[in-house]
């Protein structure tokens, strides 16, 4: 399931959702992304998240949706945040149910991975010396280029 | 006419968000897209010209640079994404 | 740090407690272990957790503290439980919290992994035909021994 | 003297958790303290003869079967683990 929503989430509530949900479960990973108070060396006041309604939930389905795919998990939960946030504030959720570890640890972190590069998001911060729109990281295809080498 | 969303960092250098558009015929794939709209000039020559990285998407699905479109559909622009 | 109890946990609480303790923190990973209903082919009624008091917090701690100095990591918590457990009862919690997520989520597999095989902890299984113990599995030293191979 | 622990399933076999006992001259390290004790017999010459897999520590930290051992230490036998 994937929300994007301008409200705060309960990650421990999903959490435990997804626990529940079926008894053969013995195995829950989840992240958490949350606004940081400084970037590349500048104070962060705050920042807005902007995407591009219809197509960023569209993103997310399919990106959960190759997850499934890929791993043997039970279930994939992803809720990201938009409109105004401050140092603190949570971003991102993922939650992956599954039997055993391996997979729903690989399957949670692949659809990072992906959302990073693939989501239709956009950052913009506040910082003291006036609001700058966030550069995508190298790092951030680095990490998704892994997924398609290891297969 | 084709629909054309622009977000982000480019929303605010051009100035607007869409339009409704009828582009000339011949115009048949995002690169010569991309080539028509820079010919507007300005900060429209400046981000359409490849200089800065841009990505597109066709009726909300991440394309590449070749890749066509029809009449009706809607065509995104925007910088790289920065969510999570 | 590293807590083995009785009691039960709240995950969403250690959690936010990790996320918040830092303005500079970007990324938690968690995993939750729950006990399953079946394990390998048998209903599980419940299950009892064996372990070596004074010498698993020890190896707890020192795998947490391999995980830091292996990874750029702002702290990591386990909580394991022991005693009476039944089908959906949490066992494990791990959370790693740090700057950015690739480093967050290694941390927590790592340890995981680890715990699998070196934390003094043994499993006795409640199934309709009797108590058994639990085998050890040579997928959790295969899981083990990625990290030793990709140095 | 050395404390000598043992957990799991091996407890159970062995029918006892802990003993303080003193061990010949000679028994020096994990192998030879195993094969002093296999010499029991019965379960002990089960477990101890290394058909079933068996993990030993001392002072609570893993140690292989050529590791010595000296007076007063704390010595544990226990099955490979099975937690998480």
């Amino acid at each position: 399931m994937v929300r994007v929503q301008l409200e705060d989430f309960d990650a421990g509530a999903e959490i435990t959702r997804l626990r529940l949900a079926r008894p053969d479960t013995g195995a829950v990973a989840a992240f958490i992304g949350q606004v940081r108070d400084l970037n590349e060396g500048a104070e962060i006041s705050g920042m807005t998240l902007e995407h591009y309604p219809g197509m960023t939930e569209k993103a997310l389905e399919a990106i959960v949706d190759q997850a499934r795919q890929r791993w043997n998990i039970f279930d994939a939960l992803v809720i990201h945040r938009i409109g105004a946030l401050k140092p603190l504030d949570q971003i991102v959720l993922v939650v992956v149910s599954g039997a055993h570890r391996g997979e729903a640890f690989s399957a949670c972190e692949f659809i990072m991975d992906y959302l990073k590069t693939e989501a239709p998001f956009w950052k913009k911060e506040r910082t003291e010396t006036g609001d700058r729109w966030v550069d995508a990281r190298s790092s951030d295809d680095t990490a998704k280029q892994r997924w398609t080498e290891n297969q | 006419m084709v629909k054309l969303l622009y977000f982000a960092r480019l929303r605010e250098a051009l100035g607007t968000s869409e339009e409704e558009i009828a582009v000339p015929d011949g115009v048949t794939d995002i690169q010569r897209l991309m080539a028509w709209l820079a010919q507007r000039g300005g900060a429209w020559q400046e981000e359409f010209t490849g200089c800065r990285p841009l990505r597109a998407a066709v009726n909300q699905e991440l394309v590449g640079n070749t890749s066509g479109f029809h009449d009706g559909d809607e065509i995104a622009f925007f910088p790289p994404v920065t969510g999570g």
